[in-house]
């Protein structure tokens, strides 16, 4: 126990220390990948990895960090995307255009669904995030004038950049590839500030943050949005790249599933939902010969993870969702005089 | 400035606080001055805490006004209390247990510092100016009042005492008018309540008003210079020290034989 | 004879050692005392008795019979109530509901004596009769502890253990608490006491244990012990 | 008019059902004290299980009840070892992945084993139609809503007015003072939660019955309706999650006589919300909270 | 291990292998249809080895389980246009599925013959892509024509479909078709999958007293029609989607009586060799095939025309152009591609009587 601590500390400082090397290793390794190998199918795989990497990731913003439960993912996902289709097949609005739009749309939408929660909490503020979910799918299935209903929408336009044209989705590997890292890079940046610690102190207490001026409503509103905004963005990349859209690519399960990777991951880390989404698409991969059994497969690892590391694989140990002995005692001795 | 040393910094006026038929707090018109220790005792269920609450925003109370420095904050909410100027402290420790000691005096700098999304995404001067600012002030905060050796630890890990104090010294960070604290000496023997009892002492050295709640009489008497009794919401009794020790009614109602009180009323009692 | 025998009892949370080789003996009739400071094992030793936590090791006899593994509301059935820290009342259950929950512990208990026992709270806390159909949540921190007490009260134990009783209370009702302690002990039932305030505890004591720091330093009557100058520096606030 | 009336009839109809399912899953949540997302699939556990009964022993409904219960009543110990026992001091939303995890579990294990088809589960109960003027209703309907206000009552009665509902009570709301005053927490946590999933499963047989199928991949919907509505009734209060499942059911079918049944889950939810909105934490009002 | 195979069949005395991958709902709701898929198209490759394989090279079925959802069916895809072996790919079952795929296989430039995806927009996504279900907009006229005004004789109808992209698009057809048949539509209304109860729908549908009722749906029909019956209403039904599925009749027993419904083919008693096939087909998967294996076990056969017509070098491209350009008879019937790469088929009437499909010979409008 304690040999391991000071082992991860070890481990972290060495990378501490090198740590643009590291990064800049890891970067060059990811963008020379395609060139060693470019079988569509790995590429499609590696596509999937990296936008259920920043999906988790934005969702982790939400739930890792401010310590709200926001099971309505699918739903933010399907407003990106289908504001890109719209605007691109309706409007013919070029894609690098929609990637900001859809964001905000997104966002807005965000707001939307976060201003009347925020005094709701726990499983209340869950299972209204679960509705909006199933509410925007249905909305997307029946507006059909907008969105085409069942039909969904067809032929969105590929993006083009210097007349090289997204249309294989080795070319889109570098467009998640990039998305994934913008976002890492400035959601890090936001949580190491002001903002960041006022979500966390949301997370671990509210009403004390709000004895100490942080305008609890205001903030875990702009956290749903923030999220939200990345949700959004990363729909508006994936509704090129699988060129048809409709409403059943964002039911509950899509949800559950990127959820499953913020979880197995660890929230309240970068890294966690980047794990998260390596292993559920890897394992989706490897264990397809076993059809049906994949997904009893797939449900036993989960329960196996909560039962001996409900953090997740590289969750934040350092926090009220962390879940470890230490909680239960220290919580008495704060309510020891409630 | 004999106008601003008349101006009490927090006041109400006939505040009440009613639950369905139970009227916690009823009609208290408390003044607490720039520099004071003012003591709020009385009987459990006397309505001490709600009355904080009242004031801080966390109960809307049912009749009366609230005043900070003469601005009516009635019927504003906590985080926009705090910003006026009033810091508090819990009934129970409320500290943010899995973070550092120094990070949790860095939320208390929240409403000070000023950078917005955009400064955070490019690092901007005003940026780094907050986050230098928040680290080297809150190192200041932590050195004053002797919390520096746990800059580092996990708040929870600490001993009960001195999470007080860290919940205390998080308090200052807001850098408060008036900072209200709710049963402080409360689980802490008699030598960590002397301690306790100096450490605000010296807050208050440097200027600080303090509002405080408390059983403990001998902590009262020692610290405080304004006393208010509360019973069944109501005030019974209001002044210094002395003039309270010496009250039959609150002899009755509130330190009874004065087994517990004991000395600490006595004592002073004589000199 | 011994009502309650501890031997070497150690508890460890993680890698902290909360509590090493405790040897603790509490006879019939007795009122016995923990004093220390915080973080000192007080409440872990409470805890350990009542099998709540893990124990790294050592036994625990009530009643002449081992109840180390014994299941938590097992114990209590043997006639030990723990009034814990942190009142750990029921918050979205009545006052009355919480009172009623107190009499689990007996399940073989009378009507009569039920309302019997209920009367003496009633008498010993008017403050909880005002406030019957109020949520417990939604007490004042005193009026919770009071709550707490009296729910421990409810099953009649043999042996009830109080971490802290006093804690937050005022004065008026401390004093009152503690004479309560006094007549219990009387009626013949067997008390042990956590009390910050010392010099009250070891006043009515028969005895008492001093903890520091999960081990046991000193052990003596109440008396020994108020006059001891090392309590009276370290607790006593001398 | 009477067209209204026949709606309103399906409405209520509908409503009973999802009352009938949203009571088992509070039962669950009164006593344990965590909430599940596996109840669908327990639900349709108890189903199958008295599907193959008839199949093998003829149908006779008290027997199909009887195995229902039981076989979701086995269903709940599972539940209850894998998803509550080791996690009751550990935050929320662990025990609440396990439940998801648990029913994608039993979920795909159903569709290997029982086959991802709809299994025809015909003249079970020989359908009598009541005639009220221009409104009709059928002796099943009627059955649903009569087992559901007694369930109601009686479950209400036991939780409030009983030393045992104290018990029980106590149970869900802080497990370690529970302890405390001598409560086998562990078996009363079982206990409860077996009978709701028991409840549920005689739920998920009736709903059976009355749609005339069964099929493994039902639970999910199913749930996630029974967990609405209780959410509506505050999750503990077994009345008001009736109630709950009552008003989602005719929202939901008078909604669809004006649009039509895509929108379904949208006035469903959408209704939730609202209610949400204004009373956070459904019909009943959270006591003893306190700064 | 492809080099083993090969070996293998080189020993049998071919020419080489060739790989057709084949894609369908194995597990999840459309499981019944998946499994047909899996089973009809495996009958095929095996006669047609047996006959000395396809222009001398033995075809080796690559199926996967696509689970009805587009987006493995997209990854299905992929990993088949990556594989230089597989020479083309029959599947997908739904339409959704076959069109996610469209963009995939149009850049792989490798055909997708799917033997029931009906959507009238499907094939012409891609030149990649065929269908020889016949489309909806095939189908649709001819049931307002001849099942409902000429065969049922009724002009007023009430129509409850499903809101999904085939739904859809069959409701439209059908609605065009129908005014201009002079068919009234009284009532439609129309639900999402997974839909369970149905009686509110019912109660306005009744409301409106038509003088038939049709169900367009695959997977709910069968609780369209018991809950319909169970209100105690005995309305004409007639459904649009299903096929003759045995699975429809054990799932309503009697409700389904007399329920009329169209089919591209029948699995005709007095022809010996579709009994034949039928009792094989039994054998190999324990319930009795519905038109969708039929069309399977159509594909795999043109496709080895296509490799057949292609002279000695095989390729995706050679496969593709054959396949646009012949002609086939297949035991479904002709079989022609048009230029958007799907069929216009010829349908019959088929009517339930005492738990059995009949073809009501007398009413073979489809001569016409
Ligand atoms: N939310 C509430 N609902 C109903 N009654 C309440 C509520 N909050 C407080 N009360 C009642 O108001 C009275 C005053 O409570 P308060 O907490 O202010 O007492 P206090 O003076 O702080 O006592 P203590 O010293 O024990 O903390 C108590 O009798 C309490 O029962
Ligand atoms: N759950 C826990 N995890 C880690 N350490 C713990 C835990 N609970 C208690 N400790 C540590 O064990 C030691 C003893 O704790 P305990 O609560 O028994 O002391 P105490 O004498 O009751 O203190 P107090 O007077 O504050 O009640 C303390 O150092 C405490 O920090
Ligand atoms: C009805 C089924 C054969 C599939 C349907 N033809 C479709 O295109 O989705
Ligand atoms: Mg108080
Ligand atoms: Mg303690």
């Amino acid at each position: 126990m304690n040999m391991l601590a000071d082992t991860k500390k070890r481990a972290k400082l060495i990378f501490d220390k090198h740590k643009v090397l590291y990064s800049l290793l890891l970067l060059a390794f990811l963008f020379v990948l395609p060139l060693v190998n470019n079988k569509s199918y790995v590429m499609g795989v590696m596509c999937r990895i990296l936008m259920y990497a920043t999906l988790a990731g934005a969702l982790n913003i939400i739930n890792g960090y401010s310590g709200q439960t926001c099971l309505g993912v699918a739903g933010f996902f399907c407003f990106g995307a289908y504001t890109e289709a719209i605007l691109a097949t309706k409007v013919g609005l070029s894609f690098w255009l929609c990637i900001p739009l859809a964001g905000i749309v997104t966002a807005i939408v965000g707001l939307v669904v976060a201003w009347p929660t925020l005094k709701m909490s726990g499983i209340y503020l869950a299972i209204v995030t679960l509705g909006f979910s199933e509410i925007a799918r249905l909305l997307a299935l029946n507006a059909t004038p907008l969105t085409g209903g069942a039909l969904g929408i067809k032929n969105i336009p590929v993006p083009e950049l210097f007349g090289i044209v997204f249309k294989n989705s080795r070319s889109y590997y570098y467009l998640f590839l990039a998305l994934a890292i913008v976002f890492i890079f400035v959601s890090n940046r936001v949580i190491k500030s002001k903002i960041g610690r006022a979500w966390m102190s949301i997370r671990e207490d509210e009403l004390a943050s709000k004895s100490l001026g942080v305008n609890a409503s205001v903030y875990k509103a702009f956290n749903f949005m923030y999220g939200a905004f990345w949700i959004g963005v990363v729909g508006c990349v994936y509704a090129p790249y699988v060129r048809f859209i409709d409403s059943t690519y964002f039911t509950l399960d899509e949800g559950w599933n990127i959820l499953s990777m913020v979880i197995l991951g660890g929230q309240g880390t970068f890294i966690g939902p980047v794990i998260g989404s390596i292993i559920v698409n890897f394992l989706t991969e490897v264990l397809r010969p076993i059809g049906q059994w994949r997904l009893v497969a797939f449900a036993l690892l989960i329960i196996i993870m909560m039962w001996y590391r409900p953090q997740g694989l590289a969750g934040a140990t350092d926090s009220k969702l962390a879940g470890n002995k230490m909680v239960g005692k220290l919580q008495d001795r704060g309510k020891k005089h409630a | 400035m004999l106008e601003i040393q008349r101006q009490p910094v927090l006041s109400t006026e006939h505040i009440c606080m009613y639950f369905g038929g139970l009227h916690a707090v009823e009609d208290i018109n408390l003044e607490i001055h720039q520099g004071d220790i003012y003591g709020i005792i009385g009987p459990n269920g006397a309505g001490k805490t709600t009355l904080f609450n009242s004031c801080t925003g966390f109960n809307l109370p049912t009749k009366g006004k609230v005043f900070l420095c003469g601005e009516d904050i009635t019927n504003l909410k906590p985080e926009q209390i705090a910003k006026k100027g009033m810091a508090r402290t819990f009934q129970n420790i409320k500290l943010f247990k899995y973070m550092s000691v120094l990070d949790n005096i860095k939320i208390g700098f929240h409403l000070n510092l000023k950078s917005n999304l955009i400064d955070t995404v490019f690092h901007t001067k005003q940026f780094n100016a907050d986050e230098a600012y928040a680290i080297e002030k809150g190192k200041e905060i932590l050195d004053l009042v002797g919390l520096s050796k746990y800059t580092e630890t996990k708040a929870g890990n600490l001993p009960y005492g001195v999470q007080r104090k860290v919940e205390i010294a998080r308090a200052l960070a807001i850098n408060p008018k008036i900072l209200l604290l709710d049963e402080p000496a409360a689980g802490m023997n008699p030598n960590e309540t002397k301690e306790l009892s100096d450490y605000i002492l010296k807050i208050n050295a440097l200027g600080y008003t303090i509002g405080v709640i408390e059983h403990d009489m001998k902590f009262v008497m020692n610290t405080c210079n304004r006393i208010i009794v509360l019973n069944f919401g109501q005030q019974i009794c209001e002044g210094t020290p002395d003039v309270i020790k010496t009250n039959q009614n609150v002899r009755e109602a509130y330190f009874g034989k004065g087994l517990v009180a004991g000395e600490a009323i006595n004592v002073a009692a004589e000199n | 004879m011994s009502l309650l025998k501890i031997e070497d009892l150690s508890i460890n949370y993680g890698y902290i050692s909360a509590l090493r080789n405790a040897d603790i003996v509490v006879n019939e009739g007795e009122l016995v005392t923990l004093i220390g400071g915080n973080g000192a094992g007080k409440t872990s030793t409470l805890m350990g008795i009542s099998n709540l936590i893990p124990k790294a090791g050592g036994n625990v006899f009530f009643k002449g019979q081992d109840i180390s593994r014994l299941s938590p509301e097992k114990i209590v059935k043997m006639g030990i109530a723990h009034v814990p820290e942190g009142r750990k009342i029921f918050p979205d259950m009545t006052v009355y509901e919480n009172l009623v929950s107190g009499s689990m512990g007996q399940p073989k208990q009378t009507k009569e004596k039920f309302q019997e026992l209920l009367e003496m709270n009633y008498l010993m806390f008017p403050r909880l009769k005002e406030r019957l159909t109020q949520a417990g949540g939604s007490l004042s921190g005193g009026e919770q502890q009071m709550l707490a007490i009296a729910r421990g009260l409810m099953m009649d134990p043999d042996l009830i253990m109080l971490d802290e009783p006093s804690l937050g209370l005022a004065p008026i009702i401390v004093e009152e608490i503690f004479e309560l302690l006094v007549r219990i002990r009387q009626k013949g039932k067997t008390i042990l006491l956590i009390e910050q305030n010392a010099s009250m505890a070891l006043s009515i004591a028969d005895r008492g244990y001093v903890l520091e720091t999960g081990t046991i330093t000193l052990e003596g009557s109440g008396e020994e012990l108020l006059h001891n100058p090392a309590i009276i520096k370290a607790y006593l606030g001398g | 008019m009477e067209y209204f009336l026949n709606q309103i009839i399906n409405g209520l109809c509908q409503g009973a059902i999802y009352a009938l399912m949203a009571i088992g899953y509070s039962v669950v949540v009164g006593v344990v004290g965590m909430v599940t997302f596996t109840h669908g699939e327990v639900m349709i556990m108890g189903a199958f299980a008295a599907y193959y009964v008839f199949q093998y022993c003829g149908t006779n409904l008290i027997l199909g009840f009887t195995v229902a219960f039981l076989a979701s009543w086995v269903m709940g110990i599972f539940v209850y070892k894998v998803c509550y026992e080791r996690f009751f001091n550990s935050p929320r939303h662990i025990s609440l992945l396990c439940t998801i995890g648990f029913s994608m579990l039993v979920k795909n294990l159903a569709q290997i084993f029982f086959g991802p088809n709809q299994i025809p589960m015909l003249n079970i109960v020989h359908i009598k139609f009541y005639h009220i003027g221009a409104m009709q209703i059928s002796s099943l309907q009627i059955m649903i809503i009569s087992l559901v206000v007694c369930l109601a009552v009686a479950l209400n009665y036991i939780f409030y007015h009983t030393k045992f509902g104290v018990m029980l009570r106590a149970v869900s709301q802080d497990k370690s003072a529970a302890y405390m005053v001598g409560i086998n927490v562990k078996r009363i946590a079982m206990l409860g939660n077996c009978v709701g999933c028991g409840l549920g499963g005689i739920a998920g047989l009736l709903i059976c019955i009355y749609y005339q199928v069964v099929q493994a991949t039902m639970g999910g919907a199913l749930g996630m309706k029974a967990f609405s509505a209780s959410v509506l009734g505050g999750l503990t209060d077994v009345r008001f999650s009736a109630l709950g499942g009552l008003c989602i059911g005719l929202v939901e079918n008078l909604g669809i006589t004006v649009t039509s049944a895509s929108y379904r889950d949208v006035f469903a939810f959408g209704f939730l919300i609202l209610v949400l909105i204004f009373k956070p934490t459904g019909f009943v009002k959270k006591r003893g909270t306190k700064v | 291990n492809g080099n083993k195979e090969e070996e293998a069949a080189k020993a049998e005395g071919f020419k080489g292998i060739i790989k057709i991958g084949v894609l369908g709902p194995l597990t999840g709701t459309n499981a019944e249809y998946g499994v047909g898929f899996k089973i009809g198209t495996q009958m095929a490759a095996d006669r047609i080895n047996a006959a000395g394989g396809a222009n001398g090279y033995k075809l080796i079925l690559v199926p996967k389980d696509s689970k009805g959802d587009p987006k493995e069916s997209s990854d299905l895809t992929r990993q088949f246009c990556d594989d230089s072996d597989i020479m083309a790919i029959i599947g997908d079952f739904t339409s959704g599925c076959s069109m996610a795929n469209a963009p995939i296989v149009d850049d792989a430039k490798i055909v997708q013959l799917s033997p029931t995806a009906s959507n009238p927009k499907y094939a012409g996504m891609s030149d990649y892509c065929f269908s020889i279900m016949g489309r909806q907009d095939g189908e649709a006229p001819f049931f307002a024509k001849y099942i409902i005004s000429k065969y049922m004789g009724v002009k007023k109808i009430g129509l409850i479909y499903i809101n999904s992209d085939w739904g859809v698009s069959a409701a439209d057809n059908f609605r065009k078709a129908a005014n201009e048949a002079g068919v009234e539509i009284v009532t439609e209304v129309n639900y999402v999958q997974d839909e369970k109860d149905f009686s509110s729908l019912i109660t306005k549908l009744k409301a409106a007293n038509p003088e038939a009722l049709i169900i367009m749906d695959q997977g709910a029909v069968a609780q369209v029609i018991n809950q319909v019956r169970a209100m105690g209403w005995d309305v004409p039904l007639t459904t649009l989607g299903p096929g003759t599925s045995e699975q429809l009749i054990g799932l309503t027993g009697a409700n389904s009586e007399g329920l009329i419904l169209s089919t591209p083919f029948f699995f005709d008693p007095q022809v010996p060799e579709l009994m034949a096939w039928k009792t094989e087909f039994n054998d190999k998967a324990k319930f009795n095939p519905t038109v969708h294996p039929a069309c399977a076990f159509d594909c795999v056969n043109l496709i080895a025309q296509a490799i057949n017509s292609c002279g000695d070098t095989v390729t995706r491209q050679g496969i593709r152009d054959n396949l646009a350009r012949n002609e086939y008879t297949g035991i479904t019937g002709p079989i022609k591609f048009n230029k958007d790469g799907d069929i216009t088929r010829a349908y019959l009437i088929c009517q339930v009587e005492n738990g059995q499909y009949v073809v009501k010979k007398g009413f073979d409008y489809s001569a016409e």
